[in-house]
């Protein structure tokens, strides 16, 4: 047992790393996109250990104080959830713990400890911030349900390495083309679950500077900041595993999460940004409708 | 509108009556508790008028409630015209000569006449109510002739209150006597077609004479003037 | 014994003795008057109490006169009439007291002999066997009335009196010619004797048919049935109320005891028919059109009326239904019970009305407050009426139910209909009443008449509830514990000298229910369903009374009765073994806590019981149609012998759906939450609707698999369920007041249960009463939370609020508790029953409803954030810098219950445990999941470790925890304005707090489905029936003539159905 | 035959005036007729063709040697004792209605119905 601790430690440093190079890459796409050199794609290394060192930090109060926890604590624990590896014992990490019900309640942790966090120091944009994630959340919850719930009905499991198991055996058992329609409804909700363009309403950036953070600096920010590139990972991981059939390796891991990055990164950069209402309506229309076709053929079967 | 409707429903009612009355016969003999009254009226009350009997002894019950009936209007009168100043704005008007006249010469007849008629409520034509009536249009008489007359009520009333008290408490005495309410057996029955005979009916008749006639005279005088009496 | 005659006797001579006493002085007369009074009521009471006690078996047969029976006329007293005279003359002498008491207008002495004779008058017409005596005892009767109802001498009076006339005489030539025309039928005018020459071969033949309708058709006038009542109405409304007391109290129900005997002598075939178009079509319409009344005499008028044809019903199903054995019984008393209930109470209302004096509805307003012995007196009697157990209008309505044969039930549906109609327009008024209003209430006469009549009507109740247990045969513990639970309620009130000392008894007497249910077996033999709701119920309730006590101050002295009243009829319910006891406690809760949300929301709580009506009657009908044959009381058990249609469980079904609040049968819910007491609101929410679930399991249990297109229903009530979860879900995200939101979340959490219980599987059920027990915890938190934040900062208004964390520290982390556990975050509580849920549903296969479920979940998270937010977090406001934390007994209960939702979430087993045992009493094998090791739980479907996951959870925030002073960061506390806006620093905590329409965005894309539909569309129901009532009711025009000719146009319709002679 | 359609035709006359008439007195007097046709119905009731009036004056009435009365040469006196009675209530419904409408008159001076419309619906 000891031994997974120490294992699921290694897992989320390297998740850490691992998150926080892909914050660099897209950091580095969308410059080259705008025809800007941008920063090294190590940027993100170097800002979080420039805030690790900054020695004061602002509280304004309990909830304030203990949601950098709660955010680190949502992302390690939806990493350490999720199996990485199918079939090893070590990189399936602690996913006996839950199946996908559980994954899926525990993403909102450390969403709620930030968004509580933000409010309590009384900052009016960063209350405004976690409303508007929520009403996106529930946009992009339908058609992400729908393909989940789909996906467990026709595989009789919620077991995430259920899943897994399910698509063994070539790249045709894949979830993506196994079931194409709930593939893309999930491909969809995941774009409005990373919170990029065109759903980046909830950080926007250019009106309420750059949503919950605004108020947070330091050690306080440090936390946040890992805590969402880990969560970040956790989620590729939880995706590759629906979809793209897990990985029976580390490096074959890398590359489909990779390839979900480099999806997200592309769309983000790619579109303009839709109003809060005008995300909740499309993720209730498109991928629900695309959704259902194989959610109604699976109901039927 | 209205008037077609009623008629048009009233004829509906009428002609299912008369389909009904069609099919009672006309003039048939009776059947059932009258051929006991008829029958045996004299032997068990030895009184002429068979229609006393019935109404005094064997539905003795039903005028009792008669009586009351009667008792209720007087006071249900009064008791909603007592302080009505309505009645006062008619002046009576001062009568004829002939009218003053006749009433002094009929009044005394008409008190005899009407004592007469319940005295032999048992015997011949009439009774108690009958009597009362003709002892109350006497009192009208007097209002008609006489501006100024008006009844003494206080005594009206107690008259009244005696009357009805004694049938009641002879009601009352039969069930001592007989153990059974109104029952005619307090006293003796006497001889067919004598004044003194029949038990307590005439004794009844006499109350309801009494009754009846202050009664009457009592809602007469209401309605002419309810002037408080003091 | 006294000999009835001499009661005639002596009246009427006391009443022509007045005639002379009355120059002595009114003392004399009053004297006079009272004697006889006293005396006659002393010689009927002991008549009718030989009868009681059994001591005269047979009727008594007066002869008058002397003669036998055809020959003279005779006084014939059987049981009803002696109880009926009692009943006539205790009302008189009521009312006679309570006129006196207001002043007889001169000449008094006229007054009271009308009185007399009247009271003369009646009994006599229900003593007499002789048709002609009758009728002039009814004539007696009605000049008396007449004079009477004239009294008060002003226009509205006399024209009551004289429309009164008119149709009187009418009535009366009708009774007079059918009378005289059974003489020439029959040779005879004595009742028994005209029934012996009568057998009914001879009403093919047209005469006797004829002379019969117009007989009982005069009788049918006096008894004010629907086309020809105007005039009763009107007496109602405009003649004297001390009068109309007398009339509706005694007199009325005379000319009905005679009407009947009637029928029965004269053998009329068509009873049953008359009585059910004239009974039923004047209760149904009275019921309609008293809605849009604005004069209250009026209304108890129409409610008068109502009665009455309820009654006629009844007597024509007693007579003439073919009914036997138990139901000729029930039916009976029904009709006995209806008789002293209508008595007692409708003279109590009258007596009311008259000594406040006002006529129109409004003007009542506040009147309950302000006097409290007047509003006790009038709650009583009006719930009495309205049929609100344990009074005796229930018992009578039970016993009607149960005894009408089922191929009528279609009357069982309009009554009830008609039941849910009065209750409707009493419980405006009710409202209206109850609400608070300052100013002075005087009244003038005298109260008493009715505290002895609403004293007899509560020993009456007693008697009725007695003898309902002991007819039917059912447990008679439920009797007695019903007993127990009225008595315990009382003993709060009456020993109750201060809020304090009944916060100490209802806690005791709860303790003390508790410890017998532990300690003793009897109540509970083995740990079953109902067990665990009996411990439910009270582990909840102890929690949130204790947790009351701070808040009670502003509570009226009837609270803490009533809460416990409360929560013993929901332990009631849990221990019922039948469908009957089940519906009685059912009410009792229902009614009880009606009474307690109108401590707050009178609106809300009107809506909440009209719902309730509709639930509670709806389930009546249900289980009349579970009951055939000879077995009148379906036990849970024996429900299954037989087939029954769908809809007696549909029907049984609305009650428990309206408790839960499911759509569209939710209105009530948001405003009963919202406005009821803060005291309340826990148990309404954690307990109360759970009743609903457990009435739900039983439903479907014991009645489902016996119907038809069960699994048609049980499919149709997921669908609810889900619906009812997302869309109260969605509304609560706009909700704008605390109570609300919680209100909405509480009928949607709910909704989840439903969908376990309609999943009938036994990981539903495990998912069903897991979440039962957790809402109860979670909610009851929350709840609790909620009444004291209100109590510190004196508003309910989220955006007036905001900051509390500062001064409510542990209120807020009991809070968050609750939330995290409300949107079923692990680790806490909350997500092992969506787990469980979610398990289930997949197992079942049922993908859209758990789509729906589980997208409901998601979107309450917008709520779940908002409370905190609004409440705790942003800027605290000045006027809440010196609010402190809860007070203690409210801080205890919140961090008992947050304790119990992480030790539940932690170790699932502590409810689980007991579910499993509850699960196997209900014939599963297993509770649909297995424990793979001590905290791993596997379904079909998926997997699960309560203790890993609160483990990790909590052992990695304690390592980041570490971590982070490990980076020795040095934390300095800034100010609350200190932030970073808009380059500013803000001055005023308002101006930068972001409480108000927080998903102003969110509504802007779910608008259509937020739209009010179904509210809008009860709304609508109930104004277009407004509408339709308040334009039909002109049918009663106020002209004499149109009274007058309906009556002939009735009587030509009667004569059109029941003879063929003629067209 | 002619006596029952007679009194029942009076009878209906009273209640066309109860239902037509827009006058209290004139209601009255309709309700006074009503009474009348019924007492005569109820006399005609009792009519037997060839019978002497129930008063036994003569000694001829009698069967022989008794005190028994020979049934078949007396009319039915039950109904005129009914009618006695019937009458005399009439009288009292007849005062009562009047006093009231006089009660009425000096409320409202009217003894019109469509003044007294004040309590419906």
């Amino acid at each position: 047992m000891w031994y997974k601790i120490l294992y699921a430690f290694l897992v989320t440093v390297g998740g850490l790393a691992y998150g926080l190079l892909l914050g660099g890459i897209s950091r580095k796409i969308t410059a080259r996109i705008h025809g800007r050199r941008g920063p090294t794609v190590f940027q993100n290394f170097i800002d979080l250990i420039k805030l690790l060192r900054k020695k004061t930090a602002i509280s304004h109060g309990t909830m304030f104080f203990l949601a950098p926890m709660f955010r680190l604590l949502g992302g390690v624990g939806v990493l350490l959830l999720v199996p990485i590896v199918y079939g090893s014992s070590i990189l399936s990490n602690f996913s006996f713990g839950g199946d996908l019900i559980v994954v899926l309640y525990f993403m909102v942790f450390g969403c709620l400890g930030m968004a509580l966090g933000a409010a309590d120091s009384g900052h009016p944009h960063s209350a405004l911030a976690p409303t508007r994630g929520l009403a996106q959340m529930a946009g992009y919850e339908l058609p992400f349900l729908i393909s989940v719930i789909g996906l467990a009905i026709a595989h009789k499991t919620v077991s995430i390495s259920g899943l897994v198991a399910a698509q063994q055996g070539g790249i045709f058992h894949w979830n993506l083309f196994q079931y194409p329609f709930l593939s893309i409804a999930g491909l969809i909700a995941m774009l409005g679950m990373y919170m990029a363009y065109p759903f980046s309403v909830v950080m926007a950036p250019q009106e309420i500077p750059v949503g919950p953070p605004t108020e947070y600096s330091s050690t306080f920010l440090s936390f946040m900041f890992s805590g969402r590139s880990i969560f970040g990972v956790g989620k590729y991981v939880l995706f590759m595993d629906l979809f793209l059939g897990g990985a029976t390796n580390l490096v074959e891991a890398f590359v489909k999460t990779f390839a979900l990055f480099l999806i997200i990164v592309f769309v983000t950069n790619v579109f303009p940004r839709y109003r809060t209402e005008q995300a909740v309506k499309f993720f209730w229309t498109y991928p629900v409708v695309i959704g259902l076709i194989d959610f109604i053929r699976i109901f039927i079967k | 509108m209205r008037k077609i409707v009623a008629i048009i429903f009233l004829t509906i009612v009428g002609l299912y009556m008369l389909s009904l009355f069609a099919q009672i016969p006309f003039g048939k003999p009776y059947k059932g508790v009258s051929e006991h009254y008829v029958e045996k009226g004299i032997e068990e009350n030895r009184g002429s008028n068979l229609v006393t009997s019935i109404v005094v002894n064997y539905r003795g019950f039903d005028t009792l409630g008669e009586v009351t009936v009667l008792f209720l209007a007087a006071t249900g009168l009064s008791f909603l015209l007592f302080s009505c100043k309505c009645l006062r704005e008619f002046k009576r008007i001062r009568s004829s000569l002939v009218l003053r006249t006749a009433t002094d010469t009929l009044f005394p007849l008409i008190l005899v006449f009407g004592a007469y008629i319940f005295i032999h409520g048992h015997l011949t034509p009439g009774g108690g109510f009958q009597g009362g009536s003709v002892i109350a249009s006497g009192v009208m008489l007097l209002f008609l002739a006489y501006r100024k007359f008006h009844v003494n009520h206080k005594a009206l009333s107690t008259l009244e209150s005696l009357a009805g008290i004694s049938f009641a408490g002879i009601g009352l005495l039969g069930l001592l006597y007989a153990k059974s309410f109104l029952a005619n057996s307090v006293l003796p029955l006497g001889q067919w077609n004598k004044l003194f005979s029949a038990g307590v009916i005439p004794l009844i008749y006499i109350a309801v004479g009494f009754k009846v006639g202050a009664e009457l005279s009592g809602l007469i005088a209401d309605m002419i003037s309810t002037t408080k009496e003091d | 014994m006294v000999n009835p005659v001499v009661i005639i006797a002596i009246t009427l001579i006391a009443a022509f003795s007045i005639g002379i006493f009355q120059f002595l002085g009114k003392k004399f007369v009053r004297g006079v008057f009272w004697l006889t009074v006293l005396f006659d009521f002393a010689a009927i009471l002991s008549i009718a109490y030989g009868f009681l006690t059994k001591a005269i078996k047979n009727p008594i047969m007066v002869k008058i006169g002397g003669f036998p029976p055809p020959i003279g006329i005779n006084l014939y007293v059987d049981q009803l009439s002696a109880y009926l005279g009692v009943v006539v003359f205790f009302i008189g002498a009521m009312a006679a007291y309570h006129w006196l008491s207001r002043g007889i207008n001169d000449p008094e002495p006229k007054a009271l002999v009308l009185l007399l004779l009247l009271l003369l008058g009646s009994t006599g017409m229900i003593f007499t066997q002789d048709f002609f005596n009758l009728f002039v005892f009814i004539e007696i009767t009605s000049i008396a009335s007449y004079g009477l109802v004239a009294s008060n001498l002003d226009s509205f009076s006399l024209e009551a009196s004289f429309k009164y006339i008119v149709i009187g005489s009418i009535s009366s030539t009708f009774v007079l010619l059918g009378a005289v025309l059974l003489y020439k039928f029959a040779g005879s005018l004595n009742m028994a004797d005209i029934s012996a020459h009568i057998n009914s071969s001879m009403y093919s033949g047209g005469m006797l048919i004829i002379i019969s309708i117009m007989f009982l058709f005069g009788l049918l006038i006096e008894l004010e049935v629907f086309p020809m009542n105007g005039w009763a109405l009107d007496i109602y409304q405009g003649a004297n109320p001390a009068v109309v007391a007398i009339l509706a109290g005694g007199i009325v129900k005379g000319f009905y005891l005679v009407f009947l005997r009637s029928a029965n002598y004269l053998k009329f075939p068509h009873l049953l028919k008359i009585g059910i178009i004239f009974g039923l079509s004047t209760y149904i319409v009275s019921q309609f059109f008293a809605w849009k009344q604005k004069d209250i005499r009026r209304l108890f008028g129409y409610s008068s009326v109502g009665q009455l044809g309820l009654l006629i019903l009844a007597g024509a199903f007693y007579l003439n239904g073919n009914l036997h054995g138990f139901a000729k019984k029930y039916m009976l008393f029904a009709i006995i019970f209806f008789v002293l209930n209508h008595s007692f109470s409708k003279s109590t209302l009258f007596f009311l009305a008259d000594l406040f004096g006002r006529r129109r509805i409004e003007e009542w307003k506040g009147v309950l407050s302000k006097n409290k012995l007047f509003g006790f007196l009038f709650s009583t009697s009006v719930l009495s009426m309205a049929g609100a157990p344990p009074f005796l209008g229930f018992w009578a309505k039970l016993f009607f139910i149960l005894a009408i044969p089922k191929e009528y039930f279609y009357i069982v549906a309009l009554v009830l209909i008609g039941a849910i109609a009065e209750i409707l327009y009493y419980f405006n008024l009710y409202r209206i009443i109850s609400e608070k209003e300052d100013g002075i209430f005087d009244y003038k006469g005298s109260i008493v008449p009715s505290l002895f009549n609403v004293f007899v009507l509560l020993g009456l109740s007693a008697f009725g509830a007695y003898k309902f247990f002991i007819l039917t045969g059912l447990d008679i513990q439920s009797g007695k514990f019903l007993a127990f639970i009225t008595i315990s309620s009382v003993a709060v009130f009456v020993l109750g000298v201060s809020r304090l000392a009944q916060w100490i008894l209802s806690l005791g007497m709860i303790g003390a229910l508790g410890f017998h249910v532990i300690k003793n077996t009897s109540l509970v033999p083995a740990f079953n369903i109902q067990s665990f709701f009996v411990y439910l119920v009270l582990a909840g309730a102890i929690m949130f009374v204790f947790a009351t006590y701070p808040l009670s101050k502003k509570y009226s002295a009837v609270f803490y009765p009533l809460f416990v009243f409360t929560v013993f009829s929901m332990v009631g319910i849990s221990v019922s073994s039948n469908w009957i006891t089940l519906f009685i406690f059912w009410e009792l809760m229902s009614w009880s806590s009606y009474l307690l949300i109108n401590q707050g929301g009178k609106k809300a709580a009107w809506i909440y019981l009209v719902m309730s009506a509709i639930g509670g009657y709806g389930m009546l009908a249900g289980i009349k149609l579970l009951s055939t044959g000879p077995n009148l009381i379906p036990s849970f058990s024996s429900s299954s012998a037989f087939a029954v249609s769908a809809w007696a469980g549909i029907l049984i079904f609305t009650a428990f759906l309206v408790k839960m609040g499911t759509a569209p049968l939710h209105i009530w819910a948001r405003d009963a939450y919202g406005e009821s007491p803060d005291g309340f609101t826990p148990l309404l929410s954690g307990v109360l609707s759970k009743m609903g679930v457990f009435g739900g399991i039983l439903t479907i249990v014991y009645l489902l698999p016996h119907l038809s297109h069960s699994d048609t229903i049980l499919y149709g009530l997921a669908w609810f369920g889900a619906l009812t979860a997302l869309f109260m879900a969605l509304l609560a995200i706009f909700q704008e007041d605390v109570k609300k939101v919680l209100a909405y979340s509480s009928i949607s959490q709910v909704g989840y249960i439903l969908i376990g219980l309609a999943l009938a599987t036994s990981l539903g059920y495990s998912a069903a009463l897991y979440h039962t027990v957790n809402h109860l915890i979670f909610k009851g938190l929350l709840f609790v939370a909620a009444a004291g934040i209100i109590y510190r900062t004196g508003t309910s208004y989220l955006p007036e609020m905001g900051g509390l964390i500062r001064r409510m520290p542990f209120t807020f982390l009991a809070f968050l508790m609750g939330i995290i556990t409300l949107a079923g975050i692990p680790p806490l509580s909350g997500f092992a029953g969506k787990w469980l849920l979610y398990s289930a549903l997949l197992e079942k296969r049922w993908m859209f409803i758990l789509l729906i479920a589980m997208f409901a979940s998601i979107v309450a998270f917008m709520y779940c954030y908002k409370l905190l937010h609004t409440i705790f977090l942003g800027q605290l406001r000045d006027k809440y810098r010196k609010t402190k934390e809860l007070p203690l007994p409210l801080v205890i209960v919140e961090l008992v219950l947050a304790g119990l939702t992480f030790a539940v979430g932690i170790k699932p087993n502590l409810i689980l445990s007991f579910s499993e045992k509850a699960i196997k009493s209900l014939g599963f094998t297993s509770p649909g999941y297995a424990y793979e090791s001590a905290h791993r739980i596997v379904s079909k479907f998926g997997y699960w470790n309560a203790y890993f996951m609160g483990v990790f959870a909590v052992g990695s925030f304690i390592i980041a925890l570490i971590l982070f002073f490990f980076a020795k960061a040095k934390i300095r506390k800034v100010g609350q304005l200190d932030i970073g806006y808009s380059g500013e620093v803000p001055d005023s905590p308002e101006s930068v707090h972001f409480g108000y329409d927080l998903y102003a965005h969110m509504r802007r894309a779910v608008r259509v489905f937020i739209y009010p539909h179904v509210e809008n569309t009860y709304k609508r129901i109930y104004n277009s029936l407004m509408a339709f009532v308040d334009y039909t009711r002109r049918f009663y025009t106020g002209d004499l003539n149109t009274y007058a000719l309906w009556v002939v146009i009735t009587l030509s319709f009667i004569f059109y159905i029941l003879y063929k002679g003629v067209f | 035959m002619v006596f029952f359609a007679a009194s029942l035709l009076l009878i209906f006359i009273g209640l066309y005036a109860a239902l037509v008439k827009r006058n209290l007195i004139k209601i009255i007097i309709g309700l006074s007729i009503m009474d009348t046709g019924v007492n005569m119905l109820i006399i005609s009731l009792g009519f037997v063709k060839g019978r002497t009036a129930p008063i036994i004056s003569l000694k001829e009435l009698f069967k022989k040697g008794t005190w028994l009365v020979d049934v078949s040469k007396v009319v039915d006196p039950l109904p005129q004792a009914l009618v006695l009675t019937a009458i005399v209530i009439g009288v009292a419904v007849t005062a009562m209605a009047l006093s009231v409408v006089i009660r009425m008159y000096s409320v409202k001076k009217s003894i019109e119905i469509d003044d007294f419309k004040e309590l419906k619906w």
